[in-house]
């Protein structure tokens, strides 16, 4: 039975057209996919659906719910669809929810809204909708702040406001973008427990086709402003024809596109070869904030007694969620930080009591690739003068021979030396990667530090990187320290991988033996969150 | 708020306050008669061909009292705004960058000079260095260092902590170096602003320490003394205090609007400065 | 919340110590000697070392610095050398007024600064939100003095419905007290009310922009009950910071103000006193001035603290 | 016969509204607000300088000996006469009777003796005590007979003892003065809101005629636009020294207030540090001279109120000779006498106390000497700083001060005094002039110590202040003149 229908939906916001003839249909209890890069038009459509478009916003088109027409319906009417009849779980956990107001009280303002409850009533429903969403009340009390609670225990509380009113429909816009991939697969848990429950149909927009593969019974995907191809998830990978939506299943797969193999590693023993790059025994605190002024600093151990090696010509594959302490771990590696505890060794040599001889051609040798493809270059300066910008490390340097480097480092990422002198903002998330490579690789180094080099890259993005990352390897031989939360991506690029949880290394060894026989259970529960995509390639 | 409207305020921030300088720097050189000229048997003579604005009670032309005074507010404006964006913005840049009992150290000395409020330095720096625009200058500029330590510090922070400084240390490159190359340029858009709504408020500050006699001195004009010396004379001749008024207040408004515009230029998004900071 | 404020007393009480220090020498270079201000051109020489004796001026610095200190501590600093009343008693006379004034102030930019930057945010982008931009744009850039000026020249002089000037105190009743203060508060307030409805307006924009009120909007709550319920209190968070920030403004501003207005106020003590050279009135002013400044600062971050429950932890 | 009832009932209650609202107006008024200019730093005439101390307490709450009346002669105050001896060294004071202190104590030649004796104290801060040098010793010969023998004749004596700094105090409350002042005025202190105003009330214990003002408050308005607000929104009813000219024709235009223009002693003056180059040339000093056109500085300072002076001396007062002729507004002989002293390019600063005339003069002044070739840089300060730097110090070129004491010839001929004026004749003549008792020869040196002044050119004599009067035109009874800063409100009323 047909619950809604979006026919022909045409958005406009100041003036631009955002969605061009939308149409889906979505029955009680059914779940649909909608998949689509950044910009597509995605979440539009789900704003679209409530009614609830930026100021400038304008709808056309026939959204009928339930045998109405949304968009003939007076702002009061609509009021009573809201929430009601129709929910939403946003995408960003962190600011969906009033940072001054307590989580059971969020939760039960809904409830009030739509149904004559007292006060307490309301109160107590909220606490046992929150109970339903995981947070049991014994632990996370309702009486909490959104910003006392983790990222997993927000959406929780998003998706807790939502099913409260028990609506027909969910709409939930990129409801596991922003977390972890084990706290990913928890919330996704959660909302299949929902819907099993009590049974709404539920819209499901994500760009993490992952996601939407294991949830979805039907998929819709959008490319700008348009549903490009729509079927039913089973076989789905199968039945695409539209282009875009095929770059996309391979890309989300990494079925074919990583063409080199990873090498493998150039026999040697560790006694007469020290390794190029290791940490022995590393350890780094952070001080937190002191309870009053006359306190003792208490501390947060980020890295403890961390040891990590990499050789020459080695890929190893740091694995970890946010908060392990992976990162502070690479920069305490590429010698940003001093450890508090144990050494940093370059070719063997402590790089801490190290001259600037050593430090130098440490610095030519390790560099470095940043997660924030937006941040990690400066806007106000050219693609060419940042790729330049290590250049002195090997001493002076003429102008041509300079331009002549980076032309040459700029072809081997895969651009133009036109590039040389545009400036970031002209480029994408993943040519700006490339930029950021182009820079590590102009001094030849040995080594190249990832850390998270490709996680916050759109999945098309990310292969072609990862492409770029093994030709590269096999071109140069060169290290790889890959830091990721992706088991996916890790697989595909490294020969050892090492997977760290609060601060320590539990687990480590050859990627293939970890990724078939994890020990550790972090490790296990890592691989139990990957997506599994093999209904929607069947 | 459409585009139209905000790059128009640019427009009309950019024009008040390039014709405002202007003039200033004009009068140094020519004014219709001169300011310092007396003519008493002249005096109070109202609007007409001769002096486009009156007289005042001295009997000099308004208009060129007008211009000249110009010079003490936009003047000290700038050369206080100047004093606390190089003291203030280098110290919250390096502030940011250290982190520990320097940062700390540079933040309370902040939070302290703030206490003080600025006429009280004035008042008692004429005390002691005499009246005069230096003092003026000087007072203001103090009041000025925590403004620039709080937005260089506040701006500064991502930036020391972006991917690209990290980048910059990987490739070798030292703090000085990082903290000209990458951090100065990429906070001179906050600064800029801030700069401009701060002179703004320094056009006010000038007016209210010359009107109560601790600015520009005479015989010099300045817009604040003429408002004092207008002042008894309200009654008499209301032109006298109303024409540096008005100049004080369009004076004010140019610097306000240049900075709006300039934040919606620079910083569209609101990004680094928050309205809160922006406005005043 | 408890931590928040032992952390920000201690830290005030550190900034008064330097301050105390700051002031004390400061008015130790001020040129000028209170004997000659006080007894005038005709006094001899030994008249003038009399008076210096009686006033305690010839015993040593760190004597009269601790004298001062202590006696600040306890509540008084010591004896006006012009007045011969004690500096306490001075002061909380002319705080009778100038408190009031800075009271009264505050309260109507406050009352008429946030409704109007409300209104405008409640309709952005029409002709009201322009209407209130613009009117906020002439009003931040007022010189107070001067509309002190327009202000006796219409209300005072022209239509006589005021007085000008002056301050019958609170002994003559609260209804000319009161009505003495009004014109001096107008003349604080409007530019106050315009910087504040401008930031009212744009706080609320932003917030209203935020995803949280989409949030609230989605479970069916209407745009009204969104802006009450959730839009409003956190646009005032940023209202908070610039009232912090705009203190000592509103407190500069007062002190000319009251000089505009003849009241007998904090400011016009502050002046009359430097001019007297009565350095122990002068120092203790300043001081007290700097010490309500800082007690704003701490107040403002704790007033931070009690709405905004992240503060509050952090803190 | 109702309709009758209540129209008689409305029309007594139309009255009775009227009665109420126009009570006051049929009632003879007998309070007064008063304008001053400066706060009091306290109400004791005898521990300050500050004129407005005696504008506020002399002849109202505090009496002398003597008493100095609107022209400026002396007049019997505590002392119902006196006399002097042959020799002119001892004054002999015959006292009141039946006079009371405000604290209901009684006045007998003890209090008198304690007055004068706590002013030549060594420890004394009475800021005349320099005029009481020559007093050898004070004795109260019995209950109301008090005699003072001096070192040497001084006929200034009894003008001296009737000046504010030496009314008589009490014995018992001399040093509360300054909060609470005790004296046998007839007013009696009230209150004092301080920073605002002082408020008397009548004393109905006073020995001679009871004042016909009730109640007088002293209102400290200074700022000028403020004195004009508060004068024509009624809120004070006179303001006997106005501040600003400029507004006087405004309220001569006003039928509801008087204008009185009267003179006080205050000499202005463009003082010169006369020990310092260039300076000490005569032929600067008078180049100077001839570069001040005085009408020029009267319209524009004082928008024509007051009158020019040509030296050192009252036009009111006996012995005057105008000199104002002496030294023609001539830039061309200014200019010709710099040339001829070699001065040329001159830079002079001229450093300006606070009050209007001073600043305004100030830039009038600075101007002329520029287009004479003198540049001049003009250096506003506070009484503070003035007092310090140019009259202690004497660290300064130029200055422009009111000097208001009268018969302060004197002052020329101290050694030390801020103008470093040194000349032996003129300090000759000035002892002859102090030992004269002759009124007709007094009158002849008076007359050479001006001309002296004049032709050594020892200072810029520019004007007389003007004392502006302006108050209720229903008010009668004030000092036109201002002999010294006071306002004896004895005589002043509300006209029926």
């Amino acid at each position: 039975m047909t619950l809604l229908t979006v026919d022909n939906l045409e958005v406009d916001v100041a003036g631009r057209p955002i969605l061009r003839g939308v149409g889906f249909t979505l029955t009680r209890g059914e779940t649909l996919g909608i998949i689509g890069r950044s910009g597509s038009g995605k979440s539009m459509t789900a704003l679209a659906l409530m009614r609830l478009l930026p100021q400038d916003g304008q709808a056309r088109g026939r959204i009928v719910f339930d045998g109405t027409d949304l968009l003939s319906l007076d702002e009061a009417a609509m009021c009573g669809i809201r929430g009601r009849r129709i929910g939403v779980v946003f995408q960003e956990p962190q600011s969906a929810l009033n940072p001054l107001m307590t989580i059971g009280a969020q939760v039960a303002e809904g409830i009030r809204q739509h149904a004559d409850v007292t006060r307490r009533e309301a109160a107590s429903l909220a606490a046992e909708t929150l109970a339903r969403a995981g947070l049991d009340p014994a632990r996370v009390s309702p009486d909490r702040f959104p910003h006392e609670l983790s990222g997993g225990q927000r959406q929780r509380v998003a998706i807790a406001m939502t099913v409260a009113m028990r609506p027909d429909i969910i709409i939930a816009d990129e409801p596991t973008t922003a977390l972890d991939v084990t706290t990913q697969a928890r919330i996704l848990d959660l909302l299949r427990t929902i819907l099993r429950d009590d049974g709404p149909a539920l819209l499901l927009i994500s760009h993490d086709l992952g996601v939407v593969a294991t949830m979805a019974d039907r998929i819709a995907v959008m490319d700008e402003g348009r549903i490009v191809e729509t079927g039913p998830t089973r076989g789905f990978a199968g039945r695409a024809h539209a282009p875009q939506v095929r770059t996309l299943i391979a890309a989300a797969t990494l079925s074919r596109e990583i063409a080199a193999p990873v090498p493998p590693l150039p026999e040697h023993t560790p006694a007469e070869h020290p390794p190029l790059l290791a940490a022995e025994a590393v350890s780094r605190r952070f001080g937190l904030p002191r309870a009053h002024p006359l306190a003792w600093r208490q501390y947060r151990r980020a890295v403890d007694q961390v040891s990590l090696s990499v050789q020459a010509g080695e890929s190893v594959a740091l694995i970890g969620e946010s908060g392990s302490g992976k990162t502070t771990l690479a920069s305490l590696m590429l010698g940003l930080q001093t450890p508090d505890a144990g050494r940093i060794a370059y070719r063997g040599q402590d790089i801490a009591g190290a001259g600037r001889d050593v430090l130098r051609r440490m610095r030519a040798d390790v560099q470095a690739v940043f997660q924030d493809p937006y941040s990690s270059l400066d806007p106000r300066r050219k693609a060419g003068w940042i790729i330049a910008e290590p250049l002195h490390l090997a001493g002076p340097i003429a102008a041509d021979e300079r331009d002549e480097r980076v032309a040459e480092a700029l072809r081997e990422v895969g651009l133009s030396p036109d590039d040389a002198n545009k400036y970031p903002h002209a480029f994408s998330g993943g040519q700006r990667q490339r930029i950021a490579m182009a820079r590590a690789l102009v001094t030849r180094p040995r080594l190249v530090v990832l850390d998270e080099a490709v996680s916050s890259l759109d999945v098309v993005a990310q292969a072609r990187i990862l492409d770029l990352l093994a030709r590269l390897r096999a071109d140069h031989g060169l290290a790889y320290l890959f830091i990721t939360h992706d088991l996916r991506v890790a697989k595909a690029i490294a020969r050892r991988v090492a997977v760290m949880h609060d601060g320590r290394i539990v687990e480590e060894g050859m990627t293939a033996e970890v990724l078939t026989d994890p020990q550790h259970p972090y490790t296990r529960a890592l691989l139990a969150s990957q997506p599994d995509f093999s209904a929607f390639a069947a | 708020m459409n585009r139209d409207f905000l790059n128009a305020r640019l427009l009309a921030g950019a024009i008040i306050v390039g014709g405002v300088c202007l003039m200033a720097l004009i009068s140094l050189v020519w004014t219709p008669y001169d300011p310092l000229k007396l003519d008493i048997a002249n005096r109070f003579a109202p609007p007409g061909p001769r002096h486009w604005l009156g007289t005042d009670q001295l009997g000099r032309d308004v208009l060129s009292l007008l211009m000249r005074g110009a010079v003490g507010p936009v003047g000290v404006s700038i050369s206080a705004v100047t004093i606390g964006l190089v003291v203030g913005a280098t110290a919250g840049m390096l502030a940011a960058s250290s982190g520990g009992v320097a940062s700390y150290a540079t933040l309370r000395t902040s939070d302290f000079l703030f206490a003080f409020p600025a006429l009280l330095i004035a008042i008692l720096l004429r005390e002691t260095l005499g009246p005069g625009m230096l003092n003026a200058m000087v007072a203001i500029g103090i009041f000025y260092i925590p403004i620039f330590i709080r937005v260089s510090y506040g701006a500064s922070l991502p930036v020391w902590r972006s991917g690209y400084v990290a980048a910059a240390r990987v490739a070798g490159r030292g703090s000085l170096w990082i903290a000209t190359v990458h951090v100065l340029p990429n906070i001179a858009g906050v600064l800029t602003v801030h700069t401009s709504v701060q002179l703004s408020l320094g056009v006010l500050a000038e007016a209210s320490l010359s009107y109560i006699g601790l600015g520009v001195q005479p015989p010099q004009p300045s817009w604040g003394r003429m408002l004092l010396e207008a002042q008894t004379l309200l009654p008499i001749s209301p032109l006298l205090a109303i024409a540096p008024g008005l100049a004080i207040m369009v004076t004010v408004m140019g610097f306000n609007l240049l900075g709006a515009g300039l934040r919606q230029a620079l910083d569209p998004r609101g990004a680094f400065i928050p309205e809160s900071e922006a406005v005043r | 919340m408890i931590r928040a404020f032992a952390a920000g007393v201690a830290s005030l009480l550190a900034t008064l110590l330097v301050a105390s220090v700051v002031i004390f020498a400061a008015m130790q270079v001020l040129p000028g000697d209170p004997a000659q201000v006080m007894l005038g051109v005709n006094a001899r020489p030994d008249t003038l070392a009399a008076l210096r004796e009686q006033l305690g001026l010839d015993q040593p610095l760190a004597v009269r610095y601790w004298t001062w200190v202590s006696g600040l501590l306890t509540g008084n600093p010591g004896v006006s050398h012009t007045y011969a009343v004690p500096v306490s008693d001075l002061i909380a006379a002319r705080l009778g007024v100038s408190l009031p004034l800075a009271a009264l102030a505050l309260a109507l930019a406050v009352a008429i600064g946030l409704p109007l930057g409300m209104w405008a945010a409640a309709r952005r982008g029409r002709a009201v939100d322009r209407g209130v931009l613009i009117v906020a744009q002439l009003g931040i850039a007022v010189p107070n003095f001067w509309l002190a000026m327009l202000l006796v020249l219409l209300f005072a002089v022209t239509l006589r419905w005021l007085p000008p000037g002056g301050f019958p105190g609170w002994d003559a009743g609260a209804g000319p007290a009161l009505l003495a203060l009004v014109l001096p508060a107008v003349a604080l307030a409007l530019p106050q009310s315009a910087i504040l409805a401008q930031v009212m307006r744009q706080s609320l924009v932003d917030v209203l922009a935020q995803d949280f009120v989409r949030t609230a909007r989605a479970k069916g709550l209407t745009r009204g009950q969104a802006l009450r319920r959730h839009a409003l209190r956190n646009a005032f968070i940023p209202i908070l910071s610039v009232l912090g920030l705009q203190f000592p403004f509103l407190l500069a501003g007062t002190i000319i103000i009251e000089n505009v207005f003849f009241l007998p106020g904090i400011g016009r003590l502050v002046f009359q006193a430097v001019n007297q050279r009565d350095l122990i009135v002068v120092q203790s002013v300043v001081m007290l001035l700097v010490a309500i400044v800082a007690v704003v600062n701490l107040l403002v971050g704790l007033a931070y603290a009690a709405v905004d429950p992240r503060v509050r932890r952090a803190a | 016969m109702t309709v009758w009832r209540m129209t008689r009932r409305c029309a007594a209650l139309i009255l009775g509204v009227a009665l109420l609202c126009g009570g006051p107006a049929f009632a003879q008024r007998t309070d007064l607000a008063i304008g001053v200019r400066l706060e009091p730093p306290h109400l004791d005439p005898t521990a300050a300088a500050a004129a407005v101390i005696g504008e506020i307490t002399y002849a109202n709450l505090f009496e002398g000996l003597t008493r100095i009346d609107r022209e400026g002669r002396v007049i019997p105050g505590l002392a119902e006469s006196w006399e002097v001896s042959d020799d002119g060294k001892v004054y002999t004071f015959r006292l009141r009777q039946g006079v009371f202190f405000h604290d209901g104590s009684t006045f007998d030649a003890r209090d008198a003796v304690f007055t004068l004796e706590r002013a030549i104290a060594p420890d004394s801060i009475n800021p005349q005590k320099a005029l009481l040098e020559p007093i050898e010793a004070v004795e109260a010969v019995d209950a109301h007979t008090l005699s003072v023998r001096l070192k040497r004749p001084t006929a200034q004596l009894p003008f001296i003892l009737g000046l504010p700094a030496l009314v008589i105090v009490g014995h018992e409350t001399a040093e509360t003065n300054r909060a609470m002042p005790n004296g046998t005025g007839p007013f009696r202190f009230s209150r004092w809101h301080m920073g605002d105003r002082v408020d008397l009330v009548r004393n109905d214990r006073y020995w001679g005629e009871k004042p016909a003002l009730s109640r007088v408050t002293f209102r400290v308005i200074g700022d000028p636009s403020a004195a004009y607000a508060a004068l024509m929104a009624g809120n004070i009813d006179a303001y006997t020294n106005f501040p600003a000219p400029e507004h006087l024709p405004q309220f001569e235009a006003d039928p509801r207030f008087k204008v009185v223009v009267g003179r006080t002693e205050g000499k202005t003056v463009l003082a010169q540090n006369n020990a310092r180059k260039p300076l000490d040339d005569i032929r600067v000093r008078r180049a100077i001279a001839h570069a001040i056109d005085r009408k020029l500085l009267i319209d524009g300072a004082l928008y024509g109120y007051g009158d020019p002076i040509g030296s050192h001396f009252a036009p009111q007062n006996a012995g005057y000779v105008d000199l104002t002729g002496r030294y023609p507004y001539d830039p061309e002989a200014a200019r010709a006498l710099l040339r001829e002293a070699g001065a040329e390019g001159l830079r002079l600063k001229l450093a300006l106390p606070p009050p209007s005339y001073a600043r305004r003069s100030g830039e009038i002044i600075a101007e002329r000497l520029r287009d004479v070739g003198i540049q001049v840089d003009i250096v506003p300060m506070e009484w503070a700083q003035w007092l310090t730097d140019v009259f202690r110090d004497k660290n300064y070129d130029l200055s422009i001060v009111s000097h208001v004491e009268p018969n302060d010839l004197d002052i020329y001929a101290r050694d030390d005094y801020y103008f470093n004026y040194d000349s032996p004749e003129y300090k000759a003549l000035y002892a002859e002039l102090a030992a004269e008792q002759d009124e007709e020869k007094r009158l002849v040196l008076l007359k050479s110590l001006q001309q002296k002044l004049t032709d050594d050119a020892v200072n810029g004599f520019l004007f007389l202040l003007p004392k502006l009067g302006v108050w209720d035109a229903r008010l009668q009874g004030f000092w036109e003149n201002a002999p010294i800063p006071a306002n004896d409100l004895t005589g002043v009323r509300w006209e029926r």
